[in-house]
C-alpha cells in the first residue's frame, strides 16, 4: 500500500468517523439494544475481507482461516441483521 | 473495473450511513436496518464479482454454513436473551477481522509496507479482543459465568502491561515481518486481554461493555480495511467505531455512570437499583421519559392516576397539556380518582379543575375499576397509598382493608415519583417491584414536563 | 368649585359616590369637598377617613346641598324625609348634578331638574365607547353583580358547587346556567367556573360565544332567527318569535341546572321573559334562580324584585342593585367612575356639548334636555 | 332487619341520616327500611323518592322506634317534645343505635343507653384509620363546613375576594387567613384560592405546610416550642406558651386580613383561644371571622356559637354545624358514611368486638360502656 | 513531507467540520468562527511551506492586498449591508476558483487524464456562475439595480440551453484541450447564466439566493481540489457544497416557500409579507420562536402584556410556564395587566390566577407604564387595542383617547398574534410596522409553547 | 490524476458532503446570515489552490491569473470571517 493510498485511506476513515459521530445523537434507552445489534451486524462488513481472503487463497492455511473467517462474519452479519429486525418488529405491536 | 467496483462499494458505504443514521430513531429504525441489509449485500455481491477470487467453494460453503447458524440463532433466541445474542455476534465479528489479518499475513508476498504490517498487527489485537472480550459478556449474562465482577489486585497495570507488550511486539513484527512469532504472541495477549478487562464488569454493566466491545469491532473491520486497502470496510468499520461510542456514552449517561466508572469501578451487581424492603433485594425497572413515550405511542389507551405527588409537584397544568396531546395522538385517555388521594376530600378535582380538566374525563374508583384491565397503560403520577396492593391481603398493614386502584391490571404500569419512599401510611408498595412496572423516578412536574417535551417533537 | 356629596338616602342603599382615597384627587383639582356626616359608613368608611384625605364634614344636609356647586350622588335624587324636601329642591339653582338617573325615574325627575335649571349628567348615558371605558358605572356595577350573584347561588344552593370524589362518595358538580353574556354575565360565568361548577351560557349576540369560551364555559347554541346585536353593545329588543325558540332551548336545559343567572337586559325596556313559571317547574327542588334583570321586571315570570320567593321547590332572588352586597369595591368602583367624568366634563373652561361624552351623558342642562334620546323618548 | 330512621328533631337541623339513593343498598343487604314521614324534606327529598327506592313510610315516631331493630340518626338522641320522650326512651331494648354522640352528650346520655341496653354506635368514635375512611364523618362534615366557611365570610364581606385590574381601578385581592388546617381548614384553604383570594394558613401540625402548598396557599411559620401532632390526627391540648406564641404570630398578620377561618379544635376538648378581642381590634372595619370551633367554645374569644354579631367593626360568625347549609350533599356523605359503618358491624354473624372500628365506634352495648376512652373518662 | 503536510491538511480539514458544526447553533456560533479561521490559518500556512512554491513575492503582494481590502470592507460595511457584503465575498470567492482553474490549465503540461480537464471546465462553469450571480445579488441588494424581478419570455429556456452548451463544449474541450476557445465560450456562458439566472429574482428573495450561490462556491472550490489534487479543498468545498444547500433551504422554509418557487416564481418583491392598510405597502418583521428565544435569551427584562387573544388560546397555562423559566434563566419577568385588556373587567387576572401566577407579578398600568423604557423586551400575547398607539394621537380613532400601555418605549417589542387583523375596536395598529417591532406568528398557545420547548432545550 | 486517486477523491468528496448535510440541522432565523458568511469564508479555503497556482507559477499568465485568485480568495476570506464575527458579537450586546 502506497504511502498516497494510505494518506486517502487515512482521510476517509477521519470523515467516516465524524460521520458515526454525528449519526446518533440522542436514542431512547429501548433502541439501545437494537441499534447496538445493527450497528453490531453491519461491522460484519468483515465479512467482505473474508471473502477476498479466501478466495483468493494463496495458500491452504489463508483458506482455511479465510473460511472461517467468512463463517464468522456471515454468522454476525445474517444473525445481527435478522434479531435487530425481530427486536424492532416487537414495538410495533402494540398498534393495532 | 475497478473503477466501476470502486464505485459501487462507495454506494454500499453510503447505504450503510443512511442505515445506521435510520437505526437511532424510533420510527425509521426498521428502515435503518433495511438499508444497512441492503448495503451488506450490495458489498458482497461486488466483492463476488472481484477478478481476485479464483474459488467459489469455500466462500460458498462458508456463507451457506454462516447464514444457516445465524438464522437458526436468530430465530430461536428468546427475548430476554437479546443482549448476550448481540455479544456472541460481535464476538464472531472480531475473531473475523483477526481470522482476515491472519489469512492476509499468510498471504503476504515479498517486502511488505510497514504500514500493512501495523494495520495486520492491530487488526489482530482489537478483533481478538473482541472476541474473547464478547465471550465473556456472553457468559456473564447467560449465567454461564457468576455475573458478579471478578478482580484481582492488580489487575488495571496487568492490562496495561498487556497492552505495552502488545505494542512492542508489534513493532519487532514490523521489523521481521517473516517471524510470526510476535504476532501470535499478539494474539494470545489480546485473547487474555479481552478476558481480564470484562471479568471485572458486574452482570448489570454488560450491556454497556458490549456496546463498547462492538465499537471495538468496527475498528477491528476499520484495521482490516486498512490491511486490504478496502474502503467500504473501513468506512463501515469507522462508522461502528464511532457511533459505537457514542451510544456507549449515551448508555452510560441513561445508567448516570460515567464510560471509566463501568468500565473500572467493579460495582455491577445483579440487579437494576433496588432498595427498600429489609434485607432481600428486590428490582424495579426505570424507565427514562423516551421510554415513556415510546410506550404511549405505541398504546391505545392510558388511565391516568393522579395522587398527593401531582399537588405537591402543581404538575396539574403540564399533565393536562400531556394528556391532550395523547388524546391528539388517539390515545384515549381517562383519569382515574382514587376517593382518599392526596390529603383532603376532593383534592386531584381541586387540581384539575384549576387545569381545565374536563370533568367527563374524570372517573371515581368504582366507575373505572374494571376498565384497567382492557388499558394498555395506568399512568400513576405521585400517588402511593391509593394504589398499594398490600391493602388488599396484607392483614397487618395500615392500608387494609381500603379499597385500591386496581391498576396492576392494566398492560403496563407507570409510576412517576422521586424516589421508591412510602406515602401518607408509610407502607411499602410491592407494586413498584411488579414486573409490569416501570419506574419513573423524579419529580412529577419535571417528568412530565419532559414527556410533553418529547411528545412534541 | 365646591363639591358636596351628601349621604346616600335610598333604603337599603349601602355604597358612596366618592371614597375617601379619591378625595385627595378633587381637592388637587382645585376643588373644595365636603361630605355629609356619615356617608361613608355603612360601606365601612369612617368620617375621619374622609377627613384625613381633606374633606369637610358637613351635618346639616341642606346646607351641603345649599353650598355645592357640584353635588355627587350615586342614586338618583328622591325625597328626603328627614328634612321633609326632595333632593332635587334642596339643590342650588343651576347646580351641576353628577348621579344615576334611570329611564324610570324621568318622568318625574326631569321636569324638577329643568326646573331647577340643574345640569345633571346622569352615569348610564355615558355613551358606552372605548374612551369611557374608566366612566362606565353600569360595566362596574355588572362586574360586582355578576361575582355576587354566584356567591348568593352557592350560599343558597344546599349542594355543593365543584365536584369532589371523596370517601364519603362522589359528590357531582352544580350546574349553573347563565343567561346573557353581557358584563355581568361574564363575571359569573368566570366566577362560577372558578368555583368549580359546570356552566353554561348563552346570549343572542353571536361574538359572545367565543369570550364564553374563553372562561371555560360551554356556550349554548341555538338556531337563532335573526341577528341579534346591535352597535355600542346593548342588545335590542328581540322578537317574539326569537323568544320563543329561546325559550325551549332554555327549558331543554333546565332540569339539569342548579343554579340559575339571569343577566337579560335592553337597556330603558323592560326585560326579556326568558323563564315561565312553567319551566320553573322543570328545575329540580331546591335550585336557585338569581334574577339580575329583576328590575327592569326580571327574566323569570316568578321574579319579586328584591324579594327572596320559594315557589315549585325553587328559590327565585329577585336580585335588584346586588352590587351595594359589596360596597367597599362597588363604592370605589363608582368613585373612578364619577370622578372620572367629573374631570373630563370640567376640562374645558365650559361644558363643551360638542363633546360625545358631555353631550351623551347630559340629561338637563339650564332647563333643556339635551341627551338626543331621552329628548325624544320625552316628548 | 328493620332499620328505622326517623326524622331529625335538633332545632335547625336540615340533613337526613340516609337519603334516598342510599336505601337501595340497605335494601339489598336484606334490610326493611322505615322513615318517618318527611325526614328528607329539608334537603329536598320527598317521601315518593323514599318510597321509590323501597323504604316504607312510617307517620307515627313511636311506631318507628318500636319496630326499629336498627335505628339510624344523624344526631344524637334527645328530648322529642312533640310525643313527650327521649329518642332514647321510644327506642326497643337492646336496639342498635348508630348516630352522632358528641362528648359533651355523654353524662346524659350514656346512663340512658346503658340502662336500656342500647347497643350504640357514635360516628366520632370511629377510630380515624385509613380503612375507616369511609366511615369518617367528622371528614365529611368538615368538607362541607370548610368550603361552606369560605362562602359565608365571601358573601359576608363588603369586598371583592379576587383581584381585578379594570377600567374603574384596581381591586385588589382579599386575604384569606385560615388557622387551622385539618379537613376543614384545607377545604377552605383550596376554596379561598379558587375564588382568587390571597390565603394563608397556620396549623401547629409540621406537615401540613407541604399540605398548604400543595394547595397554592401560603404557610405562615412560626417558632414552635414543641412538636404538635399526635397520633392519629388529633391535635392534643397545646402549651399556653405554644398559644401565647401563636397568638403573637397570628396578630402580627390581623391587619391585612380580612377574611378569618378558624378551625382549630381539639377532639372532646374546649377549642384553643387564637384570637382575643384585642386580637380582633387589630382587624381593618367590614373583616369577617368565622369560629369553625364556635360549638367547643371557639378560636376567637368574642365568638357566640349560632350567632353572627358585629364588634369592633368586625363581623364574628359563630359557626356550628354548618354543613347543615348544604344539607343535599352532607345528608349524601353521611348517608354513605353511616351505611357503610353499619355494613360494617352486621359483616359477621354476631358484633365484633375484636374489630378496631366496631370496638372503637361501640359506646355501650348490653349496659357497658366499651369505647376505651369514653370509659376513662366516665369513671 | 508529503505525508505530514497531507495530515496537517486532514487536521485543518477536521476544525473545518467542528467549526461549521458550532456556527450552526446560537451558543456556539463565536467559537465556530475561530475554529474556522484556525483552520484556514493551518491551510495557508501548511501550503505555503510547500516545496512546489518557488516564488513568493506575487503571493505576499496578493495575501496583503487581499487581506487588507478584506478587512477594511469588513469593517467599514454597515450591519443593514450585511448581506450583499456576503454577497460580494461570495462572488470572489467563486472567481478565485476560476482563476486558479485557468490559472492550471495554462500550467497544464503534456497529456492530461479527461478528468482533471473536466474538473477543469467545471470548476470555471461553477466558479463563474457564482461570481456574475452574486454581483447581481449585491446589485439589487444595495440598490444599484432594481430589486424588482427582470423577466424576459423564454428565461428559463434560455438558461437550460446555455447549461446544455457547456457541457457541449465541456466535453469538446476534453477531446482537445489544446484548443482553449471552449474554454473561454464556457467562461463567457457561464458568466451570461450567472446574470439571467438571478435577474429574475425578486429582492426580498436575494438572502436566499446568496446562500445558494454560497453552496455554488463552495462546489466550485471543491472542482478545485480535484484539479489540483487537494483534499482540504475538497472536504472544504463540499462542506459549505453541502451545508449551503441544507441552509437555502432552511431559510425557505422559514420563508414558506419552496426553493422552486424561490429560484423561478419571479414573486420577490420588495418587502416581507406586507399587508393591512389601504394601497401603500407596510412592512413588518416575522420572527420564529428561535428568534424570540435568542432575543429573550440576552435579554435582561421583559414585560409581558397579555391580551383577550390570550384568553381565546388558554393558552395562559403554558404563559406561565415561559416567564418560570425566564426567570431561571435570571430574567426579571412582570405582567402588565390593561384595566380593559379581555372582554370583561378582570378577564386577565382570572386567567392568570387560574395558571397560578403570584398576584406580585401583576402590575396594572399606571403603575408599569413607566417601566418599559427601562426594559428590554415588551412581550404581548394576544393583546391589540390595549397597546394600539392611535389611541394617543389619531382624533379620529374609535380608540382616541384611551390610555394604552407604553409597550413602544420598550427597547423591543414581540407581539404574538395569528395574523394583522385588528382587535375588539376594529383599528389598526401602526406598532405592527414600527422597527423595533417583531411579530410572531401564529395561535398563542402554540407559540408559547413552542418558545417554552426552545427554552428548555 | 491516477483513476485510483480520482476514486479516493470521490470518497473524500462524498463523505464530506454527508458531514456537510449532518453539521446544519436547525438553525435560527438570526442566524441565517452570519452561517451563511461564516461558510462562505469557508469557500475561500480555494485560497490554498490560488496560493500553489501563483507560487508554482510556471507562465507568466498563470502567475498573474494566479495573484488576482490569491486576492479575490483573500478577500472573501478575511473580509468573510471579520464580518461574520461582527455579526456574532452583535448578539451579544445587551447581556450586560
Ligand atoms: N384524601 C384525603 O382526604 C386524605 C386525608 C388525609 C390522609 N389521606 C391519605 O393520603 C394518602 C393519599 O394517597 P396518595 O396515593 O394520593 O398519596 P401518598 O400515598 O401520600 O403518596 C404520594 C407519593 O407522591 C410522591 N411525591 C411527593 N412529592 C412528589 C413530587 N414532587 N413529584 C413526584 N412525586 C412526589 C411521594 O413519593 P416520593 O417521595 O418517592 O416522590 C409519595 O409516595 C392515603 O393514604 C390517604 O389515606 C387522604
Ligand atoms: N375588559 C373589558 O372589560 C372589555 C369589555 C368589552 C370590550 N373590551 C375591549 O376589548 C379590547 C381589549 O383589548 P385587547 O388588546 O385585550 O384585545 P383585542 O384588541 O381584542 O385584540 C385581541 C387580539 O388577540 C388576537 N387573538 C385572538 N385569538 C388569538 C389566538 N388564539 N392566539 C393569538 N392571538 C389571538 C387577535 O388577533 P389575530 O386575530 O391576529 O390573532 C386580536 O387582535 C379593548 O378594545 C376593550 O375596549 C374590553
Ligand atoms: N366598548 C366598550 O368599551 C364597552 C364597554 C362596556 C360594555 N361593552 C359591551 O357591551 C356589552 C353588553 O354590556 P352589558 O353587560 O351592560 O349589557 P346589558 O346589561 O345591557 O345586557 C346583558 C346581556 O344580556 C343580553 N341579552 C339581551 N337579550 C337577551 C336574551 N333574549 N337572551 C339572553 N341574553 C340577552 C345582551 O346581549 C347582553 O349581553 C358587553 O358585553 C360589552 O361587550 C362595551
Ligand atoms: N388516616 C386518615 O385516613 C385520616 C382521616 C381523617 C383525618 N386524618 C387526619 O387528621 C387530621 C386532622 O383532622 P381534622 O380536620 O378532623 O382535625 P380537627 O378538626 O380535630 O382539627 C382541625 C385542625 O386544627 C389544628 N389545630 C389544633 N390546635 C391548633 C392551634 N393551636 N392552632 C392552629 N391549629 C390548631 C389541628 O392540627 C387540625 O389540623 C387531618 O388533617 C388528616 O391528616 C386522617
Amino acid at each position: 500500500m502506497s504511502d498516497d493510498i494510505m494518506i486517502f485511506s487515512i482521510y476517509i476513515f477521519v470523515l467516516a468517523i465524524f460521520i458515526g459521530f454525528e449519526m446518533i445523537t440522542k436514542v431512547p434507552p429501548l433502541l439501545h439494544t437494537p441499534l447496538m445489534s445493527g450497528s453490531n451486524a453491519i461491522s460484519g462488513i468483515t465479512v467482505v475481507g473474508a471473502l477476498l481472503s479466501t478466495g483468493a487463497g494463496k495458500t491452504q492455511l489463508a483458506t482455511i482461516l479465510g473460511l472461517l473467517a467468512v463463517i464468522l462474519a456471515t454468522i454476525n452479519v445474517v444473525g445481527g441483521f435478522m434479531v435487530t429486525d425481530r427486536m424492532l418488529h416487537m414495538f410495533k405491536k402494540d398498534k393495532k | 473495473m475497478a473503477t466501476i467496483t470502486s464505485l459501487f462499494y462507495l454506494l454500499s458505504a453510503v447505504l450503510f450511513i443512511l442505515g445506521l443514521k435510520n437505526l437511532g430513531s424510533p420510527k425509521t429504525a426498521r428502515r435503518g436496518n433495511a438499508l444497512a441489509m441492503l448495503a451488506m449485500l450490495l458489498a458482497v455481491i461486488i466483492t463476488l464479482l472481484d477478478q481476485r477470487i479464483l474459488d467459489f467453494t469455500h466462500i460458498i460453503l462458508g456463507l451457506v454454513v454462516g447464514s444457516a447458524i445465524g438464522v437458526y440463532a436468530a430465530k430461536k433466541v428468546q427475548m430476554t436473551a437479546m443482549p448476550q445474542m448481540v455479544a456472541i455476534f460481535n464476538g464472531f465479528g472480531g475473531g473475523a477481522s483477526t481470522l482476515v489479518a491472519t489469512s492476509e499475513y499468510f498471504q503476504l508476498s515479498g517486502a511488505t509496507e510497514v504500514n500493512i504490517l501495523a494495520t495486520i498487527a492491530l487488526s489482530i489485537l482489537i478483533g481478538t479482543v473482541t472476541f474473547t472480550g464478547s465471550f465473556i459478556a456472553f457468559a456473564k449474562l447467560q449465567g454461564i459465568m457468576k455475573g458478579a465482577p471478578i478482580t484481582f489486585p492488580g489487575q488495571r497495570a496487568f492490562n496495561g502491561l498487556i497492552i505495552v507488550a502488545c505494542i512492542v511486539l508489534g513493532v519487532m513484527f514490523t521489523r521481521d515481518p517473516g517471524n510470526m512469532t510476535p504476532l501470535m504472541v499478539i494474539l494470545g495477549l489480546a485473547a487474555l486481554l479481552g478476558v481480564t478487562s470484562v471479568i471485572p464488569i458486574g452482570g448489570a454493566d454488560m450491556p454497556v461493555v458490549i456496546s463498547l466491545l462492538n465499537s471495538y469491532s468496527g475498528l477491528a473491520a476499520a484495521a482490516t480495511g486498512f490491511v486490504i486497502s478496502n474502503n467500504v470496510l473501513i468506512i463501515g468499520g469507522a462508522l461502528v467505531g464511532a457511533s459505537g461510542l457514542i451510544l456507549t456514552k449515551i448508555m452510560c449517561v441513561a445508567m448516570n455512570r460515567s464510560l471509566g466508572n463501568v468500565l473500572f469501578a467493579a460495582v455491577g451487581s445483579d440487579g437494576g437499583a433496588a432498595s427498600g424492603g429489609s434485607g432481600e433485594q428486590k428490582q424495579v425497572t426505570r424507565y427514562t421519559a423516551d421510554d415513556a413515550v415510546m410506550m404511549l405511542d405505541n398504546a391505545q389507551s392510558v388511565i391516568i392516576v393522579p395522587g398527593y405527588g401531582l399537588a405537591v409537584a402543581q404538575a396539574q397544568h403540564v399533565l393536562q397539556e400531556m394528556a391532550q396531546l395523547l388524546e391528539a395522538n388517539g390515545l384515549n385517555v381517562k383519569y382515574a380518582i382514587h376517593p382518599v388521594a392526596g390529603r383532603m376530600p376532593g383534592h386531584m378535582n381541586v387540581l384539575l379543575a384549576e387545569a381545565n380538566v374536563s370533568y367527563e374525563q374524570l372517573y371515581e374508583m368504582d366507575a373505572i375499576n374494571d376498565d384497567f384491565q382492557n388499558t394498555d397503560i395506568a399512568l400513576i403520577i405521585g400517588a402511593n397509598d391509593v394504589v398499594n396492593p398490600v391493602a388488599r391481603n396484607k392483614k397487618d398493614s395500615a392500608l387494609y382493608g381500603m379499597p385500591i386502584l386496581n391498576v396492576d391490571q392494566a398492560r403496563t404500569v407507570m409510576i412517576v415519583k422521586r424516589s421508591l419512599s412510602v406515602g401518607f401510611a408509610g407502607e411499602d408498595n410491592p407494586l413498584f417491584y411488579d414486573d409490569k412496572t416501570r419506574m419513573l423516578f423524579g419529580d412529577a412536574k419535571k417528568m412530565v414536563t419532559e414527556i410533553v417535551q418529547i411528545l412534541k417533537s | 368649585m365646591k363639591i358636596g356629596i351628601p349621604k346616600e338616602i335610598e333604603n337599603g342603599e349601602t355604597r358612596v359616590a366618592v371614597i375617601p382615597a379619591m378625595i385627595s384627587g378633587l381637592i388637587n383639582d382645585g376643588h373644595e369637598v365636603h361630605i355629609e356626616t356619615g356617608a361613608g359608613e355603612t360601606a365601612s368608611f369612617s368620617d375621619a377617613d374622609y377627613e384625613k384625605k381633606g374633606a369637610k364634614i358637613e351635618k346639616n344636609v341642606e346646607e351641603l346641598y345649599q353650598n355645592a356647586e357640584i353635588a355627587i350622588k350615586f342614586q338618583a335624587p328622591q325625597m328626603n324625609e328627614a328634612v321633609g324636601k326632595h333632593e332635587i329642591d334642596l339643590l342650588r339653582e343651576g347646580a351641576m348634578l353628577l348621579c344615576s338617573l334611570p329611564p324610570a325615574t324621568h318622568e318625574t325627575l326631569i321636569p324638577k331638574l329643568r326646573q331647577h335649571k340643574t345640569s345633571c349628567f346622569a352615569m348610564e348615558y355615558i355613551p358606552r365607547i372605548t374612551k369611557a371605558q374608566s366612566m362606565d358605572v353600569l360595566s362596574s356595577m355588572s362586574t360586582v353583580a355578576g361575582y355576587k350573584a354566584v356567591l348568593m347561588a352557592a350560599n343558597q344552593l344546599g349542594k355543593f358547587f365543584p365536584l369532589l370524589m371523596t370517601a364519603a362518595g362522589t359528590i357531582p358538580p352544580a350546574t349553573a346556567f347563565i343567561l346573557g353574556a353581557g358584563v355581568a354575565g361574564l363575571q359569573a360565568i368566570a366566577t362560577a367556573k372558578r368555583l368549580g361548577a359546570k356552566v353554561e351560557a348563552f346570549d343572542p349576540r353571536p361574538v359572545v360565544k367565543e369570550q364564553v369560551e374563553s372562561l371555560g364555559g360551554h356556550f349554548v347554541e341555538m338556531t337563532m332567527p335573526e341577528d341579534a346585536e346591535t352597535q355600542g353593545g346593548y342588545a335590542k329588543q328581540l322578537s317574539d318569535e326569537f323568544l320563543q325558540k329561546e325559550r325551549e332551548a332554555i327549558a331543554a336545559r333546565l332540569p339539569k341546572v342548579d343554579a340559575l343567572i339571569t343577566t337579560a337586559q335592553i337597556f330603558g325596556k323592560e326585560s326579556p321573559l326568558l323563564v315561565t313559571e312553567e319551566m320553573v317547574k322543570l328545575m329540580q327542588p331546591g335550585s336557585v334562580i338569581i334574577d339580575l334583570a329583576a328590575a327592569e321586571g326580571g327574566n323569570c315570570e316568578l321574579t319579586k324584585a328584591n324579594e327572596t320567593i320559594e315557589k315549585h321547590g325553587v328559590t327565585i332572588i329577585g336580585a335588584v342593585n346586588i352590587a351595594r352586597l359589596i360596597p367597599v369595591h362597588a363604592s370605589q368602583m363608582h368613585s373612578k367612575n364619577i370622578t372620572t367624568l367629573l374631570k373630563h366634563l370640567l376640562q374645558n373652561e365650559s361644558l363643551d356639548f360638542g363633546d360625545e361624552i358631555t353631550k351623551g351623558a347630559c340629561i338637563t342642562h339650564e332647563g333643556e334636555i339635551i341627551n338626543e334620546m331621552v329628548k325624544q323618548n320625552f316628548s
